[in-house]
């Protein structure tokens, strides 16, 4: 039991839902043909705001992680309106210099402390420690690993609830209309589809889940600094969404996992470990590059165990 | 009046792709456009769809100009459309192709799409019915469930045509709907076509080179030629109109 | 010092063009985005460096080897990693993620190589200034800001004067399409990979020159610029990634003269995206392109 | 490599100590520098016949990435169980990962955190780096009574925690002094064309320049500054005492003084045998970052035989706050009641390609 | 015999789309392939080029194999394709795309000749010489296909359903052209939709279905044939 429920793996688990989330917000945007990499800007709006407003406002932490979340949004809608009507590389190339201008801004105000970054954040794995421990002390475990246990339980749940939500948008009209505009732009506004609007609703969604993420990160790092939301952030999103299938929802997650743990794992190598990283990207993309999971793979599945198929993968992913 | 073109003009950079043309559509007629390649035929199209703005002129809709509107305003307006070449979206099924037809249609939000609320479930069932009433009337209904990539080319052209009624149009604009298609099978679409005005009482706008078709199907008919209105008449008028065979028709060889 | 900070900012946008330059040549054929073109720029720097400390090489044969060596990297990364995935239909997601692959395991191996400490060329190859009046400027200025402008003339001839740049625009613009007309696609792309792979590397020898810093990093801080003066200039045009250059390194060099040196990346970006407000396909793209509804 | 023989050796016991740094990635040029002192640190104690306890070294790299460190000292202290870890490597990491030793009740004892706060995680947050509050002022001050300077430009790296916290002393010391900034301009970690900012600060013409930066950036800026004509002295901080420092600016570094634990001409026989014994293994000169992770070690060792435990954390955490005057190769080292290093520091110059003290 | 095609079986993924084709082009002959969609003729088309690779069967071209050749060698073969849908590309001026459909060639003054050949074959590509391929309306664009695939010389043409989307007097047009080339020498093998025309030139003719040849003879014995004449020719004359 200590060998697998430890702080550490935990502690794994609690960033591979972050992750997770983070990739899911890449996904979002790509569901619409576009490939946003602002995601790391819009995570440290999330993080930034919802720091500032635990620490200085006292705000409760659920709130301000979910203000977090709105303040990217907002933002979002303020960059959108000129970057949505990019296309392609030049949309990707927009987008992550508007996440550099996020870095230098925040390494330069006053509110977020520069490069020093903000430190003492309220964690919240004490935070859900304190609030169980009660409870905590009466199954015998100690506020610390409780409180991360909660954190993870948390997390996970937060996780299910976002890939519910999407799948379930997916199904709807809304997807629809997503999958019409990433297949031919043209064809889905003679279809009578309002292409601006469902692009920049994909883009205001992954930028309000991307800001979610961040806060997320600030109140499980304590400590956020500008650079930890420079560009390879969110490369290392698009790598867990193109890894795990970026046609599918679940390919998002996945991939996520995989390339959160695997390091972990691999970390025994010490400098080879980047190298084997390096060419199982590379060896992945030959095999398979639509990444593990595409629409085949999951048809299989579908096919074999009807409805439940789906599901499965959900598991696997939150793992 | 359901569409009228008053005095469009279209320039791209030098080449004046339309020029000075009016015509217009009654409510119920099959209306040709008929002229030679690169006459402009599309490029009306592609102005009364949105696509393009016009440089000079006004296109009015059930009386109203049109003019400035985005494409998918237009299209939720009633108008719909077909392509040249083919633009399905080929991945998805050939229901879920229909279904995004249907969008317009449909009004549910992002909650009562993710809760699936009892408006949104009805909503969605009647879509999918009218999707399938679309595609059993083109003889897809067997096909549903197939990716639209792996249809023959001649059940692609349908299933675009099931698509763009799936918009619920007053008019339907097809673009050579029968290239690639041997006689019987023109014949076979030709019927189809009929059947769309007579069954859903859509008016339609078409460009084919086929003439026999044409002259078989059409209440109307108007010649463009490098870009200007050559002619316009019935079916007879026009198959006799001396200028029209010299540019567009060709002397008969045969017979 | 108007004419000072001119230079200067002309000398790091040489820098930047002759980058954008590679990048833009495989864009211009493959339509993707080499993700590891930073990285073979700084293995030329190294290569440059290794053949003039350990071989005692003199510049100009330092330099032909690093090019040579870049052309073996890009034959490589083409073969191992391109040519896959171009067997089969795949979205441009693909490559991209296959040649951040490539970088990291390009930069890991330089690291243990080579070692992570800053090295430079010995000090002869280091340029006096010259006093010009205005301004004063080194040799190697000279010479990186010539290589720039004799790179651009010499590629765009090449692309659009050439039976062979014909075929390249053709490759890129449909694969099949131009096997159909005879074109040996294979060829044409490896022949385009292992071009730009070697202007690559040749850049780095050179920005390894008039900046003093080879070191495994490089490659990561000069490519994100690379990719921001490509897309800038507009993708796949190669008049277009030198111009983005320049702007962006005197946007860069004026931004600390007459601002905030804090500010400097974010006034880069901010007017990377001003510049995609008005153009949204970079300041040279051609009106019209594209097919048409 | 991991030095630390099995358990059954002569003297029997071994302690299990996490090391973490930062040996790829971006900071790998300081993280390499640590591992290697560390490395030879742990070799030489497990061969010394003296030695009780032997050590167990588990080394973690973090990239330098913050979520690494995290992940790395929640391994060390849940999963490998160690008994205390030494680093990780930047004030960023240790903010991050710090708590979570503390909360643990596990000793993080940092080299290279020298930023304002860290020790203010809590009592078992140790740290030798030197923090800029200690070093500035000395080397401003030995410089003013050197030089007797007026005007001063200033230059930092501005998306460096650590510099921006220094420079920042650095404006606190020149007001106190009555110095005036002529120019203050900042770059970023890894930039290699520093042109812009030195052709303005030539124009402000100061008498010195005071740069807070690492020494690979700051090779580049005494290089470009020669280069430009400016022979103004520089005054560094302590990330610019490396050799490399001198091996990648040549001539140019010429001039540049600094505060500094590590001396490498310090006639002290810890200092000679460990700049030996490092030129020994590793074939190059060892830098201040090698020889504070090198000394580090050998306090933690210290500590640990102090305390006679090999798994009781809080016995190790107060035999650790004991040490004083211990002698190692940056000299006599105790903590204060802040667990922060109070020692002597050298101001040093470099002449003709050496450092040497400032007389 | 210019080509022969025995027993070829070739597909895509699962599906089979010939089931086993022999056919043979004689030098010289016009050979038209007609059936309805999804026949399997454009299959064949590219088959012949190297595009699709046969599954069994062997291909022949002057009496040599020529299975599993690549299409840019199968063109240095001296064979040329006119597809299906004409790809155009798209961003090349139109005078680009068809001095690339000589790009295996390299006599100089051959080609500026045959580039003047199809300019004034078609007027209306040399108005447009400047102009993107891509901006060009469907039926310029068949013609500059045309004329591209001509730019090569090639002693068999394969011509892909040539009158699609073309007004009338260009179809006339078309098959006059057809005609045209050749008599001056070149061999074609001609996929077309409108029967009637196609058997009235060609001199020899194979009716597909669902990937098996179904008829095969003289052009003006296959178009006497009831069965085509329903399937084929709408049941009219
Ligand atoms: N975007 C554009 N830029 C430049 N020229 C264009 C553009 N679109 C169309 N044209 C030109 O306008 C003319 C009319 O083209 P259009 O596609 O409308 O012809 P069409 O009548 O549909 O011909 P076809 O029957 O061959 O399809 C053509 O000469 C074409 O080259
Ligand atoms: N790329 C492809 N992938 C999968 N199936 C294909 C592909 N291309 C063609 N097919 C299938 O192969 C069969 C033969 O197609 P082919 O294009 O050869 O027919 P065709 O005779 O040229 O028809 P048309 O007259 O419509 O052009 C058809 O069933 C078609 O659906
Ligand atoms: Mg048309
Ligand atoms: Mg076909």
């Amino acid at each position: 039991m200590d060998e697998i429920l430890n702080g550490y793996v935990l502690q794994v688990v609690v960033f591979s839902c972050i992750n997770i989330i983070l990739s899911l917000s890449v996904y979002m945007t790509l569901c619409t043909g576009q490939m946003s990499l602002g995601n790391a800007g819009f995570m440290s709006v999330g993080a930034y705001t919802s720091a500032i407003l635990t620490m200085q406002v006292g705000l409760p932490m659920p709130a301000a992680i979910v203000l977090g979340g709105i303040m990217a949004t907002a933002v979002a809608l303020v960059v959108g309106i000129p970057t949505t009507r990019l296309r392609g590389m030049y949309l990707a190339i927009a987008t992550l210099g508007f996440g550099e201008v996020v870095r230098v801004l925040a390494l330069n105000l006053k509110i977020t402390n520069g490069a020093l970054g903000l430190s003492g954040i309220p964690s919240m794995a004490n935070t859900l420690g304190d609030l169980a421990s009660d409870f905590l002390d009466v199954l015998d475990i100690d506020s610390q690993t409780g409180g991360q246990l909660l954190m993870c339980l948390v997390l996970i749940i937060v996780v299910v609830a976002i890939l519910w939500f999407w799948h379930r948008l997916e199904e709807s009209r809304i997807g629809r209309a997503f999958a019409a505009i990433k297949a031919d732009e043209h064809a889905a506004e003679l279809s009578g589809i309002p292409i601006v609007y469902y692009k920049m609703m994909s883009f205001l969604f992954s930028a309000f889940f991307a800001g979610v993420a961040g806060a997320l990160f600030a109140h499980t790092a304590n400590f956020i600094s500008p650079t930890d939301f420079s560009w390879h952030k969110v490369v290392d999103a698009l790598l867990y969404c193109v890894f795990g299938g970026s046609n599918v929802m679940w390919g998002s997650p996945l991939g996520a996992v995989i390339l959160t743990v695997l390091p972990e794992l691999l970390r025994d190598l010490a400098e080879y470990r980047d190298m084997l990283y390096g060419i199982m990207l590379v060896g992945l993309m030959a095999f398979r590059p639509d990444g593990i999971l595409s629409y085949d793979v999951l048809k299989k599945l579908h096919r074999r165990r009807p409805a439940r198929a789906v599901q499965e993968t959900a598991k696997e992913g939150d793992r | 009046m359901l569409l009228e073109l008053q005095h469009v003009v279209k320039r791209f950079g030098g080449v004046t792709a339309s020029s000075d043309i009016s015509f217009s559509v009654e409510e119920g007629q099959i209306y040709g456009i008929i002229g030679p390649n690169g006459a402009g035929k599309t490029t009306l199209f592609n102005l009364i769809t949105g696509v393009y703005q016009v440089s000079e002129g006004d296109i009015l809709f059930q009386g109203t100009s049109i003019e400035g509107k985005k494409p998918h305003e237009i299209t939720s307006l009633g108008i719909a459309r077909t392509f040249q070449n083919i633009r399905l979206f080929p991945q998805m099924t050939v229901l879920e192709n229909c279904l995004v037809g249907c969008h317009t249609q449909l009004h549910s939000g992002i909650w009562s799409s993710v809760f699936h609320t009892k408006g949104q479930r009805q909503e969605e069932r009647k879509a999918q019915r009218q999707a399938m009433d679309f595609l059993k009337f083109v003889g897809l209904d067997q096909d549903a469930d197939t990716i639209a990539s792996s249809l023959p080319y001649g059940k692609q052209r349908k299933l675009e045509i099931a698509r763009a009624m799936s918009t619920h149009p007053k008019l339907l604009l097809l673009d050579e709907p029968a290239a690639g298609m041997n006689d019987s099978e023109t014949a076979a679409l030709g019927t189809l076509i009929r059947g769309l005005r007579d069954t859903y009482h859509v008016s339609i706008l078409l460009i084919e080179h086929d003439m026999n078709l044409m002259m078989d199907l059409c209440d109307r008919l108007v010649v463009i030629n490098f870009g200007k209105k050559l002619a316009e008449g019935t079916p007879t008028e026009i198959q006799n109109n001396p200028a029209v065979i010299e540019a567009y028709l060709g002397k008969e060889d045969e017979e | 010092m108007f004419f000072q900070q001119l230079i200067n900012g002309l000398n790091l946008g040489s820098a930047y063009a002759v980058i954008a330059i590679g990048y833009t040549l495989v864009f211009g054929v493959l339509n993707i985005i080499n993700m590891a073109h930073g990285e073979i720029f700084m293995f030329g720097a190294f290569i440059g460096l290794m053949l003039v400390t350990a071989a005692g090489a003199n510049i100009f044969v330092a330099l032909i080897g690093a090019m040579l060596g870049g052309a073996v990297l890009g034959f490589l990364l083409e073969y191992l990693a391109l040519r896959p995935l171009r067997r089969r239909k795949v979205t441009h997601l693909a490559p991209l993620i296959s040649t951040i692959g490539v970088s990291i395991f390009l930069e890991s191996l330089a690291l243990k190589i080579w070692g992570p400490q800053t090295q430079s060329f010995p000090p002869q190859f280091e340029g006096a200034l010259m006093d010009v009046g205005l301004f004063k400027v080194s040799m190697i200025q000279i010479v990186g800001f010539g290589t720039a402008i004799v790179l651009m003339v010499l590629l765009t001839l090449l692309l659009d004067k050439t039976k062979i740049g014909k075929a390249v625009k053709a490759t890129s613009e449909n694969i099949e399409t131009a096997g159909l007309l005879g074109i040996n696609t294979s060829r044409i792309i490896t022949f385009t990979v292992m071009l730009a792979s070697s202007l690559g590397a040749a850049a780095g020898v050179l920005v390894g020159l008039s900046f003093n810093a080879i070191e495994p990093t490089m490659g990561m801080t000069m490519g994100f610029k690379g990719l921001a003066v490509l897309i800038m200039g507009g993708l796949g045009n190669i008049r277009g990634a030198m111009m983005g250059g320049f702007i962006l390194g005197i946007a860069e060099v004026f931004s600390v003269a007459y601002g905030a040196s804090s500010y400097r990346d974010a006034v880069a970006f901010g007017i990377i995206i001003l510049i995609l407000f008005f153009r949204p396909e970079g300041l040279f793209s051609k009106a019209g392109k594209g097919g048409r509804p | 490599g991991c030095g630390g023989s099995k358990d059954g050796d002569s003297n029997g016991k071994s302690a299990k100590i996490g090391f973490i740094t930062a040996y790829t990635g971006p900071g790998a040029a300081y993280g390499q520098a640590m591992k290697e002192g560390v490395d030879l640190a742990v070799e030489e104690i497990n061969k010394d016949p003296n030695t009780k306890v032997k050590i167990d070294l588990k080394t973690y790299d973090t990239k330098l990435d913050k979520t690494e460190a995290i992940n790395a000292t929640k391994k060390a202290i849940e999963q490998d169980k160690v008994l205390a870890i030494e680093g990780p490597m930047t004030t960023g990491e240790i903010m991050a990962s710090g708590p979570i030793a503390q909360q643990d009740k596990v000793v993080c004892f940092t080299t290279g955190g020298t930023g304002p706060d860290v020790t203010n995680i809590g009592d078992y947050i140790f740290r030798n780096a030197i923090p800029g509050k200690l070093a500035i002022p000395q080397t401003v001050k030995k410089a003013q009574q050197k030089l007797g300077f007026k005007k001063v430009a200033l230059l930092y790296s501005n998306n460096n925690d650590q510099m921006v916290g220094e420079s920042k002393i650095y404006q606190q010391v020149f007001a106190d002094d009555g110095i005036e900034v002529v120019d203050t301009e900042t770059f970023a970690d890894k930039d290699t064309d520093f042109s812009a900012q030195l052709t303005k600060i030539q124009a402000a013409n100061p008498d010195v320049i005071a740069v807070a930066g690492l020494y690979q950036e700051g090779a580049l800026i005494a290089k470009k500054a020669r280069e430009m004509g400016m022979n103004q002295p520089i005054i560094g901080n302590n990330g610019f005492n490396s050799p490399e420092y001198i091996k990648q600016a040549g001539a140019a570094a010429d001039g540049t003084m600094v505060a500094t634990p590590w001396n490498p001409e310090r006639q002290s026989e810890k200092a000679q045998n460990f700049r030996k014994a490092f030129v020994a293994k590793y074939g190059h000169e060892p830098d201040q970052f090698a020889a504070q992770a090198y000394d580090a070690m050998y306090i933690i060792h210290e500590a640990v035989e102090k305390s006679g435990t090999t798994t009781n954390r809080k016995k190790f955490r107060d035999a650790l706050a004991q040490i004083t005057n211990f002698e190692g190769a940056t000299g006599v080292f105790s903590f204060d009641d802040h667990r922060d290093p109070s020692m002597d520091l050298d101001v040093l110059v470099i002449k003709d390609g050496k450092w040497t003290p400032l007389q | 015999m210019l080509l022969e095609l025995q027993n070829i079986v070739a597909g895509y993924g699962s599906i089979m789309a010939l089931k086993g084709i022999s056919l043979s082009v004689p030098e010289g002959s016009i050979v038209s392939l007609i059936g309805a969609n999804g026949a399997g003729k454009s299959t064949t088309m590219k088959t012949i080029m190297g595009l699709v690779s046969p599954r069994d069967g062997e291909i022949r071209f002057k009496g040599e194999p020529l299975a599993g050749t690549k299409p840019y060698q199968v063109v240095h073969e001296g064979i040329s394709l006119v597809p299906e849908g004409r790809q155009i590309l798209q961003n090349m001026s139109v005078e680009e795309n068809l001095y690339l459909g000589a790009y295996q060639r390299s006599d100089k003054e051959g080609i500026a000749a045959d580039l003047k050949k199809v300019y004034d074959r078609f007027p209306r590509l040399e108005e447009r010489k400047k102009q993107f391929g891509g901006t060009l309306s469907g039926g310029e664009q068949q013609m500059l296909a045309i004329g591209r695939a001509v730019m090569a010389r090639p002693e068999l043409l394969l011509l892909d359903e040539p009158s699609m989307g073309l007004a009338p007097i260009v179809v006339q047009e078309i098959f006059d052209v057809i005609k045209d080339i050749n008599g001056s020498g070149t061999t074609i093998l001609l996929v077309e939709q409108n029967a009637k025309k196609a058997l009235q030139i060609a001199d020899y003719a194979y009716v597909m279905e669902t990937g098996h040849i179904v008829l095969q003879g003289k052009a003006s014995e296959v178009a006497a044939n009831p069965q085509v004449t329903a399937a084929y020719l709408g049941g009219k004359k």
